[in-house]
């Protein structure tokens, strides 16, 4: 046994490093997706700043040691700003043959390489589809191996709790989880804070999942086969209160916010839907905020509920993925007709059809923007990263409520899982909503219902007011009165007033920022999700002095009123997308540039380097 | 009808016309539902501007324009779910459906399914005449077994629903048939289902003179004495123009039998309750249909039992007893937060 | 009394015309559809060619006598080849003051007013809101005026049937297609074929309706109100067996054909909605020809038994209208995934949401495109005319079936209730469809069901057919064996193929056609059912000798493949289209064309002279 | 696994095992029912190449995979549609929806109710687990009133629906429940299933180990005699673990007795009619639900009556007989055609 005398004796040199990028993966039952939240919790309360990338399977258990059951949870921290949860892992811990199998192809040349020696079994190896165990051949020979029998271990750790040997088994993620912190340097309250917190009332796994991660990280501070640590020094943020935030949570936090702000119940009605549902799941735990949540039986119910939440006067939002904005287009077109305030939110996700359930695509963009029958605009906004989903909810139900109309915000099942750190807000920051209500006093004689303001928003006008009894419908309505109409002069004069009022928004929100030479060789656009990788990539091809300019864009209909004179700034414009040319086609039928698109459908986001090579190439005169 | 009635203390059905012309076809039984509409709500004492009434597509679903209050003229077969939204927005309105049977039944039969189940405080009109009115002569979900419609030349093929065993099927609360050929018996289980807490869902036999002209007459009025049964709660089950046939229960399947032939007396015919602890009686009237039966109309079932709405505002409550009244700047700072200075 | 030799003294010269518009125009329930449709079929019987244009109101049966509840029935014929159903009547009926108020703009100045003077009662013109009797006044002095108690004389012609007084009302709609008939020296043999066909079955309504035809066509004859008489000579149409169709009976025919042509059952599901439902009614009556209709309880189930019928064998087909396409969506993803063959037919009408359903647009051309989530493409095909629909709808069997892809075929409530003349097309005139089913001893080994052809169309194998057993489903497929697969390079590689397959389709489809010079100063160009004001307002100008070519396209997606090269060869590009400038998007983001809209959102198709003054316009140089 | 079924006389639950690796969460119910139908269908006469498995989405919808037939795995709640398309294409074929309380009663339940009124011939089996699988633990419409999921963690406010219940309203004409946990009960009932001619509806009871863990465990073998009731045509209605225990009709009310004790008689006992006229009595037993009642398993309802797809294609025969057979040329030139030379 190594004792801890001996240990102190050798003290362990650290090394600083600016990134890091580490993944923890192993079967869906290992508790991955846990190990890796408290990581990057801890790291996130250390200071640095932090992008975490979650992938697990379609499965809810997949049968234990098989390839298709693996569950990886990466995180990128960083001394400074970063945008990505990173393209290369510097460290892996793998906890199987086949979380190994399929995540070693991501470790750089040299990385960190930890392992749960006890988990490479025959039988496992075999499941894996390894011939031979990868510990014993030349396979692992350019990394740093460090095998770590965690399953005994683990079990040695806690055997003294009592537990089941299957329950002492389940901690050795925090056991992993130690072991990281130490190599890293990471504090250990936040996860012990965590365990306290989770397992309280069941005082034996309190102190078996204690015990197992302070015995891991003793375990890096003892046994010898470490020979370097790393530290990570804290980011220079932007002072204040910080939390971790998935895209998510975020979108439900943004939700209440504008509710409250807005002085409005909330109402959120949904039908589950990977990668949607925790926005459901969140607000429901949020009653005494006055938020309502209604499952509905299927998206079309969700929707056609909002409808009718909106026009009684509440805050209302519906959300979904893909296959349920298809089913709703039918009611969002009625939406549009009696021009009602709701924040549709899709999360997409890998397509057509089911398709990739539970990975990232951005290919519901058009169907934003033109998925209804009948010339049916309404404004379609994206969130950039987790954190984002709140300034964009929140403004999306300004708009909605400004506009009277429904608004669509896309986000994506990379922003929806992935977490940053979030810098909270105070009330102050926070913009008050102002719905105004139409009241029988301010309208004179008949109300009007389709009557409009400076903004060609017509006015709400809530049930239960005395004197502005009104119907509102699906058929063409006559301007101001609202009345049923099939004259042909009033249909085309509603169409396009309906879409004038969108086009509108256009004066209501910022111009397209952009980074870099105002004008110049290359601009790289994008929106939604690839934000991160395009403002990683762009800002490395600056540091190299490459003429490149980026802007990633939040207000995809109408667009940003500079965004015509931005294009018309550049030799060449690169869109990268998670699809197959969708802001592409749009920017192309309304300014008439020959823009490129970068193209990735794999059910993953961009890698930093895959949009830096076509910077690089572009630059280099290599056409695509 | 600009004068808010908040300053009226009498409504009259006047103040329920709204200003748009009536687009029915001349004799369309639509028009005495409305009437009798306009004749039932001012007398629950309810102010015109906290009724809304919800409607899909259909000739049916142009009901809400037709009536002086809030109002939504929504997409086909999604009245139900539009006003759950309505009500559940604020529980205080008076919220009402109107619909068809096609509405109802075939496009929007998941969300009227799934309404009755969760036994949301709405008022639910289907008008059934057992066609397509608005497409022009379509067969519905409620089309007899062999009727020759415009998409059914050889004659029909679908079994039918049976718009009341699917309600009580789902679970429904409250449940009634009315007639539109008796304005009387329509009135009272209008006003029934007005107070009813939960779904009050009312099917009324329409008339449409275009494609399925007389498809009720059984029921109309000089035939109606033999050819329904008028439900009564704790009534013995009556009919006949002498008033000397009646239904009496031989274990789970009735019977239609004459007072006084065959030893049969009053008291052998079976009793209506709409209170039952289980809706199998309810159910087993629903299967009586014309012509081996008299068919029943008024109300077959009115169980009480906590609406939705209340079910979901109490828990807002609960909520806010547990947690306190929610508070924005501790719920964002809420989960483990860290100070960067 | 005047008597038939009175009128005989007298001829009554005949005036020859190329073309005549004429309009019948009454209440809902005055039968205008039947004698426009009886009108329209001897004139085309006769030889003319003809396109009519049906409008009535979105009331089944809108109270007598008001604005809202006129009905229209509009004939254009001709004694050349005409594509619209005409701008501006030559003659209008007016059965009640409603109909001339509704429809008199419409009317040349001088042109023929036939007016039921019967029915301009006090309670009518009120109807109507006349203030005063319009036949008294100064208002209908530049037209000629022939005021003809229709009414009365209905009556009095059919008293000895033994009609009731309402029955033998209802036949004054045959009296004034009498008088027309007469005098246009239309024959009067194909009505009254019509007739006793009808009603042979109830002899008195037979008679009368015989009786109030001839008495309208005496009374041209015997009256001396008509100062002349008019004559529209034989067209020189092709030779052939002729028939009129409108939109919906071809595509009800073309569908049957392609069934039958292809060897296979057809299976129609569908859910009825206006201006669609006569497909399903048309088909419901052939199933000698093994048609299975099938009215489901919505689209969504429609659409949903159509794949599993196309899974097991039948050339599958559904149709809706927009709001009805809204719900399909999502299953239409699940075809393009399963890759089965079937067509979607989507008639348009006026949007968005419900909308104007009785009423024309083209606004569902970006639905039809990418109204779905994720990479989904597949073909759109459009009919430019009633009697184009057969061969479309023939084309769209063709590509589905060979191709293994759904087929969305687009037509619109203008095409779907219009007709024209259709030369019926011999058998051997009508190409056989091939459907290649797999079979077990053609596979070798194992079954693959995303193995590919030439045209990378997948195997059709049928349930049935023993050692084929396969699944499908909405999940992304391995390439070949078509297993359940998440690997994200596999992913981009099938999302390639189901393009690459949707644009293969350009080698198989015309090249786009063009009428007029190769190259010059404009081109105007469209789609669909505006093909055939497009058609004339180019022709005419051409014929004043402007510089202007035209093209009305069938294939949307792909787009024909010469499409790019045409465009670049005009100046200017004008796309007229009912809608905000849809084919405009597409056309604009692919070939990077400034191309410029003419669109007309009112329910309504273009006038000729709406598009003539624009191309006027643009080529005395003013911008739009 | 290549060789075509053709060639073999006698197949076994192996040549209908998949290659696909199955991947459900072990100890999933899902796997005994899967294990079932590979038992049963060799048995049932039927080639294997003339099977079809539809499914929607959910765990219980990964079905078709696992069984070596044809199959389509299809979109969220459309199973019983995309089947009956696959059926009336192709009324030979053998074809069996896999479907999940979700997937058939929340989405999908307007395609099932309407699927149950035309009696379409497909098999239907709906793995109830009370709860959302798939999507990671919300409720379902079967979940329980007050019990609290990822979607409601403050209990559920919704009235369940009670799944026979809502078959029995929609005209089904055969129903019935199995339990995961009783392999030979589910065979016999799947078979029974097989061989009904409409559609035949299995409710079977399914745990989820991951998200609903013990639901019917009063179900389970130790506790199920006394807590559940086997159902036998013609047979009194006997349970209990000594099959002391029975149920009596009260007017239209069952409840539980005692044979032997209180003058209760073997003979007032209900006796099971599944073929009864009208289907009260089995709407009556699908109200009976623990823990008031033993819960009812087995057949509830068998009722003889024309499936859809034999009304369809005997029309498509009356057709023929009336018009003969469709004749290409001839249906063009119909309607008035002229000659243009
Ligand atoms: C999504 C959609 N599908 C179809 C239609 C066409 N549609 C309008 S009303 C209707 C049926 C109306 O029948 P019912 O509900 O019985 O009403 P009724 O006209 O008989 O009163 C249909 C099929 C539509 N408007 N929207
Ligand atoms: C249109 C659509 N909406 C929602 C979903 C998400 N979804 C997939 S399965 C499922 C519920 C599954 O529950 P159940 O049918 O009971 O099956 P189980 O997993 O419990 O076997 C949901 C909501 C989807 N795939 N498609
Ligand atoms: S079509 Fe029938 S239901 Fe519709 S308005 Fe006319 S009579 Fe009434
Ligand atoms: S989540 Fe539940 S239902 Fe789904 S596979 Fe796991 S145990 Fe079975
Ligand atoms: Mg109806
Ligand atoms: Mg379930």
């Amino acid at each position: 046994m190594v004792t801890k005398t001996q240990a102190v004796a050798q003290p362990i040199p650290i090394q600083e490093m600016e990134t890091v990028t580490i993944r923890f993966a192993g079967d869906s039952g290992d508790g991955m997706q846990l190990a890796g939240t408290q990581f990057s919790n801890a790291s996130a309360i250390f200071g640095n700043d932090v992008s975490t990338f979650p992938d697990f399977p379609a499965e809810i258990r997949a049968p234990a040691g098989t390839l298709f059951g693996v569950s990886g949870y990466q995180i990128n921290f960083s001394a400074r700003d970063i945008s990505t949860p990173g393209d290369r892992l510097d460290a892996l811990v793998a906890m199987n043959p086949a979380a190994l199998k399929t995540n070693l192809q991501d470790l750089v040349k040299g990385g960190i390489l930890i392992i749960n020696s006890d988990a490479f079994t025959d039988a496992n190896l075999k499941k894996a589809h390894y011939e031979n165990d990868p510990l014993e051949g030349e396979e692992l020979d350019g990394y740093q191996l460090f095998k770590i029998p965690i399953t005994k271990l683990t079990l040695e750790a806690v055997k003294d709790t009592g537990l089941t040997n299957k329950q002492a088994e389940r901690c050795k993620n925090l056991f992993a989880l130690g072991v990281v912190c130490w190599l890293f340097d990471r504090p250990l309250d936040p996860p012990l804070n965590w365990i306290h917190q989770k397992f309280g009332k069941t005082p034996a796994v309190d102190q078996a999942n204690t015990l197992a991660l302070k015995a891991g990280y003793a375990y890096g501070d003892i046994v010898e086969i470490f020979p370097v640590r790393y530290k990570v020094q804290k980011a220079s943020l932007p002072p204040g209160t910080y939390r971790r935030l998935t895209g998510n949570e975020a979108l439900s936090l943004g939700l209440v916010a504008a509710a409250r702000r807005a002085g409005l119940k909330l109402f959120y009605g949904s039908y589950p839907i990977t990668p949607a549902s925790e926005v459901l799941q969140e607000l429901s735990r949020h009653k005494n905020f006055d938020v309502i949540t209604f499952q509905a039986e299927d998206e079309i119910a969700a929707i056609s509920a909002v409808i009718g939440a909106s026009f009684a006067g509440c805050l209302s939002a519906t959300g979904t993925s893909g296959p349920g904005l298809d089913l709703k287009q039918e009611a969002i077109g009625l939406a549009v007709m009696t021009e009602l305030p709701m924040v549709i939110i899709n999360v997409q996700r890998g397509g057509p059809s089911t398709g990739l359930p539970t990975k990232t695509e951005q290919s519901d963009l058009l169907e934003a923007v033109c998925g209804r029958h009948g010339e049916c605009p309404l404004p379609v906004l994206a969130a950039l990263s987790p954190a984002d989903c709140f300034g964009m909810v929140f403004e999306a139900a300004r708009i909605a409520i400004k506009y009277m109309t429904p608004v669509v915000l896309l986000s994506d099942g990379y922003i929806a899982n992935g977490a940053e750190p979030w810098r909270i807000p105070g009330m102050d920051e926070l913009p008050g909503l102002h719905p105004t209500f139409a009241s029988a006093g301010t309208t004179g004689d008949g109300f009007q219902p389709y009557a409009r303001d400076e903004n060609l928003a017509r006015p709400w006008a809530l049930p239960g007011t005395p004197g502005l009894e009104h119907r509102v419908g699906g058929l063409e309505k006559k301007d101001i009165s609202g009345a049923v109409c099939y004259e042909p002069e009033n249909h085309q004069l509603m169409t396009e007033l309906r879409q004038k009022k969108v086009e509108g928004i256009a004066k209501d929100i910022p111009l397209q920022e952009v980074h870099g030479p105002a004008r110049g060789k290359l601009l790289v656009l994008g929106w939604g999700g690839t934000a991160g990788a395009i403002q990683s990539a762009c800002e490395a091809a600056q540091a190299k002095g490459h003429d490149v300019a980026w802007a990633t864009m939040r207000y995809l209909n109408p667009f940003p009123r500079n965004l015509g004179d931005v294009l018309k700034s550049y030799k060449k414009i690169l869109i990268p997308e998670l699809n197959a040319g969708q802001l592409l086609t749009l920017v192309r039928a309304r300014y008439l540039v020959d823009a490129e698109g970068l193209n990735k459908m794999q059910g993953r986001p961009f890698l930093i380097r895959e949009i830096g090579d076509r910077i690089e190439q572009i630059l280099r005169g290599v056409s695509s | 009808m600009s004068a808010s009635s908040v300053e009226l203390d009498v409504l009259t059905a006047k103040d329920f016309a709204s200003d748009q012309e009536v687009r029915w076809c001349p004799g369309c039984g639509d028009y005495s539902i409305l009437a009798q509409i306009k004749k039932v709500l001012p007398t629950l004492g309810i102010p015109k501007e906290k009724y809304v009434f919800v409607s899909g597509i259909g000739c049916s679903s142009r009901f809400p324009y037709y009536v002086e209050t809030y109002g939504i003229h929504g997409v086909h077969g999604r009245a139900c779910a539009i006003a759950t939204g309505v009500k559940l927005a604020n529980p205080e309105l008076s919220v009402w459906v109107a619909t068809g049977d096609g509405d109802a039944l075939s496009i929007g039969g998941n969300h009227f399914v799934h309404m009755l189940r969760k036994n949301i405080g709405l008022k639910v009109l289907m008008f059934n005449n057992r066609i397509y009115g608005l497409t022009k002569g379509q067969y519905s979900p409620t089309t007899e077994l062999g009727k020759r419609t415009k998409s059914t030349p050889w004659g029909s093929v679908d079994r039918p629903f049976n718009a009341l065993s699917v309600a009580i099927g789902a679970e429904a609360t409250f449940v009634a048939r009315a007639l539109d050929s008796d304005p009387k018996q329509l009135c009272e289980v209008l006003e029934r289902a007005a107070r009813h807490e939960g779904t009050a869902f009312v099917e009324i036999y329409q008339n449409c003179v275009v494609f399925n002209d007389g498809a009720f007459e059984y029921s109309h009025k000089s035939q109606r004495a033999d050819n329904t049964l008028y439900l009564e709660h704790g009534k013995p089950m009556i009919f006949g123009k002498e008033r000397e046939k009646g239904i009496r229960l031989i274990g789970t399947h009735p019977e239609v039998v004459t007072v006084g032939k065959g030893g049969v007396a009053m008291d052998d015919l079976l009793v209506h309750d709409e209170r039952a602890a289980e809706p199998t009686l309810a159910y087993l009237l629903s299967r009586m249909r014309h012509p081996e039966f008299p068919e029943p109309v008024g109300v077959f079932r009115c169980a009480e039992e906590k609406s939705y709405e209340r079910r979901v505002y109490e828990q807002v409550e609960e909520a806010k007893k547990r947690l306190g009244e929610g508070d924005l700047a501790g719920l964002l700072q809420s989960g483990e937060a860290w100070e960067i200075t």
